[in-house]
């Protein structure tokens, strides 16, 4: 599955995408950000408070509870601040 | 009332005209009687920045505006809607962001215009960092929670 | 906060040059982060119509505009406000009236010119008159209640 | 006293601004509109509905109950239309 990454998430992580393969019991995009937070310290750094992380599969703004069976893309990025 | 709308949604680095998107508001048709534009500017905030750069999900962010732009054409009678976003690195003074609404009524186009801009903020995924005046990279801006109650209002 | 805000206002036959407005208002000072325009079209009412003809009261037309336009600087923190509104005979598809807002903030930028814009439909001293698509005078155009009810909101 | 009509108050009367003097019974603007309308059809028609009559002195909106006692320039016109 195809994991990407902007802004201080993306700094924070070190990689702007990545390609991972999830174990069967990472089931909602929740329990990504919790499987991610243990892949090292700059995961753990750029993932600590999943409160402010948004989270976008295939392209559309979904909650953390998301299944992500099917993914195609998954995006973690902090709240935008365009316009 | 979508059929009747134009939607025109743009992501890109350049620079763009702004009396030339009045002037296709105006020609894309539908007895236009009222025409609002807003354009977000980068400022210096007291000479502080140096720059913001603005950085975007391709693709989702093009997807997300025209998204936001077809619920503005359910909810009020545009004739068009023209959304430009700008990325990259932007000086102070220089233009972020272009929204243009025409209408055959003023109060629709203002609406429009402004609804659009309270949900670019909240959730077309753009990001800003700031480059400092003296040479140094800053922080990235934070989300204001004003614009959560902005985008909410609706 | 009217101290800090440049007020420019035109009555004349001319057209305008919106981005010339705009970049005027950028200009203005004031870290300018958010610019508003509106811009009235004349419409041609689905053909019937081959132009308006703008009359006014010389004087008092600027003097109006001026004055709801320093209302608006007391209440909104705008750095600056244009208003230009055209008088002379107007052809469908050319600018009646240009409002430009900007401020350090959206909202108000919005505010501001939605607010002089419901003002001066009711209070800046203009009338029109519609010239027919079949070479005949028309009516003179009727106030309506709609922009009395725009103009009370506030 | 100076009188200025526009738009469709102008067309009526059929001319746009003249001198008067005004007896000294004429104390308000509406009074000026009572009197005004005794001074031939043109002005009766111009002014038969006073309610849609605005008025304005020294080029200021006034109420119909403003004396105009010292207006310099006093304006008759129907409610606005511009913008």
């Amino acid at each position: 599955m195809k994991l990407i990454y902007f802004a201080w998430v993306r700094e924070r992580i070190g990689i702007s995408e990545e390609d991972v393969e999830l174990p069967g019991d990472v089931k909602t995009a929740g329990d990504l950000l919790a499987w991610l937070r243990e892949r090292g310290d700059g995961y753990a750094e750029a993932l600590q408070n999943p409160k402010v992380i948004r989270v976008a599969i295939n392209q559309e703004h979904v909650d953390h509870r998301e299944p992500i069976a099917g993914a195609r893309e998954i995006a973690l990025f902090p709240p935008m601040t365009g316009g | 009332m979508t059929d009747a709308c134009v939607i025109r949604v743009a992501v890109q680095s350049a620079a763009y005209d702004t009396a030339a998107e009045i002037d296709a508001a105006k020609a894309a048709g539908g007895n236009v009687g009222a025409v609002v534009t807003f354009s977000g500017v980068c400022r210096d905030e007291s000479g502080r920045l140096a720059a913001l750069e603005l950085e975007h999900y391709p693709g989702m962010a093009e997807g997300e505006i025209r998204r936001i732009a077809a619920q503005a054409a359910e909810r009020w009678p545009v004739t068009s809607l023209t959304v430009i976003h700008r990325h990259g690195k932007l000086r102070p003074g220089e233009e972020i962001v272009l929204v243009v609404a025409a209408s055959i009524h003023r109060q629709a186009a203002f609406e429009a215009a402004s609804f659009l801009m309270d949900f670019l903020k909240t959730s077309a995924p753009f990001w800003k960092k700031e480059h400092l005046a003296d040479g140094t990279s800053g922080a990235w801006v934070e989300a204001k929670d004003a614009d959560d109650d902005a985008a909410a209002r609706w």
